[in-house]
């Protein structure tokens, strides 16, 4: 593999893939394949999908969704599906509303799902992405095991399993990483290190000085990288999948991010940080840094940004407006997906359900 | 007397068994600057110290087996699982390992550990995040599990696990953590482990419930009140030992036996019961048993949620089938 | 026709399947050179080299959770799971993602994965070798769980969980593994999942048993038949979902019900088949149902092993007690 | 810490740390404080250990034990409990049998417990060691739990947690180093890496190069040695050790190791690997290069070997003989130490089985 990034940058030293700094200065030698006109789209996409984030967490407080984990920080990590391939396929938590709406999933189904319904997590079967996985870290294995099967139907493919750093610490983490060494199985390991798993900082997650250095311990490479410079997630992210679609892999990036907002809607943050801290991260925003390099080219002006905040804006409204017109799940609904067929003893309490419906007590 | 709601009786019980027991400590994810998701351990670390009340990393298996190990070197860890769907990953080191662990060692470890966990839904949570997985936890000999149902319960019932030096899995209803408040002695007192209580006393069907159930199940008495039927309301309290000699008792009085939980019905607790029953008091039934429980499916997300979950009407049409059927035996 | 044992009569379920569907893949600890500690997939890997037949790492959590995403991508993957005990810290890939990934994903993924687990005791092994956890699967909806009692029904019901679908925990009583020899036939032939079978008719009363039990439960039928009463024996071989009006429409007929299994009493299997007696057929019964089951405590090491698992003699003594009974009702 | 050992040789770089060779030559400036006189006395009782092990093979072939897991080859690591200090803690799996005997544990217990008696679990309230593990990979947290108690205790001890290569892919032994590493626990993790997890070779095992280097992804040091050599044992324990006593830890140690014998008793090593595979480590033997060395310093005769290895017959038949001389156990202790206290439902099916019994019926 012909490598710029990984194995260049030894994470157990500290060493850190930056390409775009937070000034929005760049280092044009260590550019991937990411032309001006890209950055432009996905600047405008980033910008949309902050809105929509900010517009869910409004929703939330209005009483309009159930809790909901904004990613208000992580914009260019949330970006890195956009670097997956058609037959690419995409593992994300509950965290990745970012990334599934850059990866093409309606927004209005996205805020359905947040408003409890079940339904929206249902996805079309060409759509290369799993269901959104609420148990910390159970879902690297289902990647690797995905992209295991990829690799022996033979398609030149791969699957990026997304987790932040507390889930680094669960069991199920290790061995995902472990199997896909063993295997050499198709897979990037994305995680997305946001500095707090809830209320733990990131240094009480681990004595490790970083999750990358793992990967050797499992016999891949692992590569640090500024999380919030869309650069060095499109470098990295297309260095890893190209190699697996080769027959290389797996991959572990740990993006190093920092989440401005609180865990989900019902948390408060002030309990384990101080506003100071928040502020003091702020400088180095993911969007920002992207504003002042297209600006400095001559690519961005103000009279864009506005044009994008308002596209956000009612690409937003639009999606609620769409979301909320849908009829409410019907309760017999929940026994329609546990199994192919319903055994007769679950027929029979479905009937009793129907039955109390129907007497009227139920609604009251 | 103060008034306070179950995460303060709670709260209270950690805090003042912890000044009394320096070998206490407590555990768990987000448990000490947070205060716990759901702020049980509020103020602890404050007062105790972060050495004291610890915020571990995300490994609920590990912070399982971590208290194992800590109760083996003669400490009394409290450990929190964040939510119930979160105890199948430290299923192993629960029943596997915690549970067998004075019979491994032939009675030279008594371990005495408390996990507590949010349990139950109805507060449109995310997925797993509103399950009642307590079979699993009774089917396994060696625990203890308890569940109360209101505010002083919960306070001398977590007195009594914090005393018992065996492991205890503690369940706190986490959808009436805050929906009552009622007097709670400031004083020491526990509540006994292995003992249900008759809530309200009744004459003509036993209704068995715990946790968030007993409220519904209280309305539905009160609602079969009104039609003029007497319900015994029995609150299990303890779900391991189950104290099944006061249901059994119950049914005897009244013949007629609900059984209501949130947990699907095939092997919730309401199977274990009802077999019982059927071993013990069979002659005295008058009408078949009736279970008014989650169904065989996946507790759905929050707009479904009520529906998954029985309530008082369910509970009193369930009554009314077992109330209008013939009598069989004398 | 061929005369096989159990281990060979899967092994020839497997190896059919495998040389028909290429999506098939067999992986675990030590399935590949060693066959299996059972000698299970003895041979695949000869056969369908190491690519198909698979030793993976040591980690049943991975076992389980990579066979989800196999599935996902539209493998067929039959893993296997050494022993029972060990389904523990899988348990979370099992009960939280595997069983509820058709809900989770509204009906896209339907992922047949084969979870092939040796079950229950009697071979003297050392801890956590001979427990029956089936409880804890039953009581999850989403998963189907079967257990043959004989080679003939190995294969078939095999080659049902082949075909499902859906996941399946395929539980192997090991103790019978190589118990007998009976005809199987070299061609396909399915059972059918969802259905027990009565293995031998009977008017006095009904025992329900599977796996290993099913023999104890005949062993006991002779003993009865011997003190002349004729009872009838089910064997339930699918687990979930369970073919309860089968045992239903037995009890109907007979009038008692013995229910026999090797895991502890409270909350086995036996707590769901007379809660649902209970529910459906109280009417018919003429004396309490009898649970012959392990006891609530751990399965001892190997020298006190046949005296915590059911026998026929206690089968028998429990029979003689319901027979015993007076006739409460018409 | 003033360290000789740990952080000078870099598994991740390969290094290894062998102070006795093969041949039995010693390198001097490496010596831990192991006087010849101790390992005269530690070779005698690794003779002994190696003819129990080899008895306990034989009784298991003429049916009078259960299943059991030979450590052959394994001796020298085996014989690193030796170096726990008095206040230290041992957690052993199944294969500690040698470890176990060496921390004083009667060798007639030890055969009972292998006889299918639970009895043979039942260790004095001061012996130091917890209750043998059977589930791959779950201690290590015990380990973990215990050593923090004794670090909250202000005890000057630690606790050593035994573990195979196979298990370093479980899940828990993640978890467990990981809370080590942020909890600084005076815990020292001893990976027996014998090559095999019964039919599986360490190079399947993991992709990783070693899994001492795993440490450092866990923010501690971690040691790889050859686990045939006692010295190397020796050293790498007590400076450990020693460090855990005075508030450090935790550490890790790969003790590079060989099983001669099957996996279990059960166990047909002949499906997995080829005889001369066997022969080929047999020059690497802990005795045999441990024998060398004492020869060479003229401390050790023919007579001297015969005497050992007669000592160890005699040892093995006087535990054979008192293992056999024990009562069988009772059926009604299965229920004793379920709880503290019997509850009324068991308390019922005790009476059940006691009358079941009474009546003659369950004696087949
Ligand atoms: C197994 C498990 N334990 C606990 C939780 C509760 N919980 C949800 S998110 C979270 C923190 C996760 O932190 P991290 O992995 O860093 O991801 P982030 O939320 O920061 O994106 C916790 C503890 C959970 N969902 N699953
Ligand atoms: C969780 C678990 N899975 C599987 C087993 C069955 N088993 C017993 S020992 C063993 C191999 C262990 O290998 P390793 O950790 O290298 O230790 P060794 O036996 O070589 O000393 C296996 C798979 C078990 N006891 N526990
Ligand atoms: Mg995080
Ligand atoms: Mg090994």
């Amino acid at each position: 593999m012909n490598s710029r990034y990984f194995g260049r940058f030894d994470p157990s030293r500290g060493e850190k893939l930056q390409i775009l700094d937070h000034e929005g200065k760049l280092k044009e030698e260590l550019r991937p394949d990411l032309p001006d006109e890209r950055v432009v789209r996905l600047y405008e996409r980033m910008t949309v999908m902050r809105v929509a984030d900010q517009t869910a967490l409004t929703l939330q407080r209005e009483g309009r969704l159930g809790t909901y984990a904004p990613f208000y920080g992580q914009e260019a990590c949330q970006a890195s599906s956009a670097f997956l391939g058609p037959l690419d396929w995409l593992v994300p938590t509950y965290r990745e509303t970012g990334a599934l709406f850059m990866r093409g999933v309606p927004l209005s189904l996205l805020y359905r799902y947040w408003m409890g319904d079940e339904r929206g997590m249902s996805m079309p079967e060409t759509s290369r992405i799993l269901p959104v996985e609420i148990v910390v870290g159970a879902h690297p294995l289902h990647a690797v095991g995905l992209s295991w099967a990829l690799k022996l139907k033979g398609e030149k493919a791969a699957a990026a399993a997304y987790f932040g750093d507390g889930a680094s610490s669960q069991g199920d983490v290790h061995e995902a990483m472990n199997f896909a060494g063993v295997l050499k199985t198709p897979t990037v390991f994305v995680c997305e290190n946001n500095q707090y798993a809830i209320s733990l900082p990131r240094k009480e997650q681990t004595a490790s000085e970083t999750i990358a250095q793992r990967a050797a311990g499992y016999g891949f490479p692992g590569l640090l990288i500024d999380g919030n410079d869309l650069f060095a997630v499109a470098g990295s992210m297309l260095e890893a999948l190209e190699a697996c679609r080769n027959g290389g892999g797996p991959f572990l990036i740990e993006m190093l991010t920092y989440r401005y907002g609180p865990h989900t809607s019902s948390d408060d943050p002030t309990k384990y940080r101080t506003a100071e801290e928040v502020e003091a991260q702020k400088p180095f925003d993911p969007l920002l840094r992207l504003r002042r390099y297209l600006e400095s080219k001559g690519m961005w002006t103000d009279a864009d940004e506005a044009a994008a905040l308002e596209a956000g804006r009612l690409e937003a409204e639009r999606a609620i407006t769409a979301a909320e017109a849908m009829s409410p799940p019907a309760p017999m609904d929940m026994f329609r997906y546990t199994k192919k067929t319903v055994p007769p003893y679950l027929e029979q309490q479905k009937a009793e359900l129907a039955e109390f419906l129907e007497s009227g007590v139920g609604h009251a | 007397m103060p008034k306070l709601n179950m995460v303060s009786a709670i709260n209270q019980a950690l805090d003042q068994e912890m000044s009394r027991n320096g070998r206490m400590l407590v555990l768990g994810e987000d448990v000490g600057r947070e205060g716990g998701v759901f702020r049980v351990t509020d103020g602890l670390q404050a007062k105790y110290g972060p050495a004291r009340v610890v915020d571990t990393p995300l490994a609920e298996s590990a912070i399982v087996g971590v208290s194992l190990g800590l109760a083996a070197g003669g400490m009394l860890p409290v450990a929190e699982i964040q939510f119930e769907g979160f105890l199948y990953v430290a299923m192993d080191q629960l029943l596997n390992q915690l549970a067998r662990y004075r019979t491994r060692s032939q009675g030279r470890f008594d371990l005495g550990v408390v996990v507590r966990v949010p349990w139950g839904g109805g507060i449109h949570a995310p997925e797993m995040h509103s399950d009642s997985p307590e079979t699993v936890l009774v089917h396994t000999p060696g625990l203890t599990v308890v569940e109360p149902s209101n505010p002083f319960d919960a306070k001398g019932l977590m007195l009594s696990a914090l005393r018992l030096g065996e492991p205890v899995v503690f369940c706190e209803p986490k959808r009436i953590y805050r929906a009552v408040k009622m007097d709670v002695p400031e004083e020491d007192y526990t509540v006994p482990i292995g003992k249900a209580k008759t809530v309200a006393e009744g004459t003509d069907l036993t209704i068995v419930a715990w946790g968030a159930m007993v409220r519904e199940a209280m309305n539905s008495r009160k609602e079969l009140e009104s039609l003029g039927y007497s319900a015994e309301v029995i609150d299990l309290r303890t779900l391991s030992p189950m104290d099944s000699p006061a249901v059994i008792e119950s049914v005897r009085k009244t013949g007629r036996l609900i059984i209501t939980h949130e947990a699907p019905r095939t092997l919730g607790l309401g199977a274990e019961i009802a077999a019982r029953v059927a071993e013990e008091a069979l002659t005295s039934l008058l009408a078949p048993i009736e279970r008014v429980t989650g169904f065989d499916t996946f507790m759905p997300l929050g707009l479904l949620e009520e529906h998954y979950l029985p309530n008082a009407g369910r509970i009193t049409a369930a009554a009314k089938k077992a109330l209008g059927v013939e009598r069989i035996a004398a």
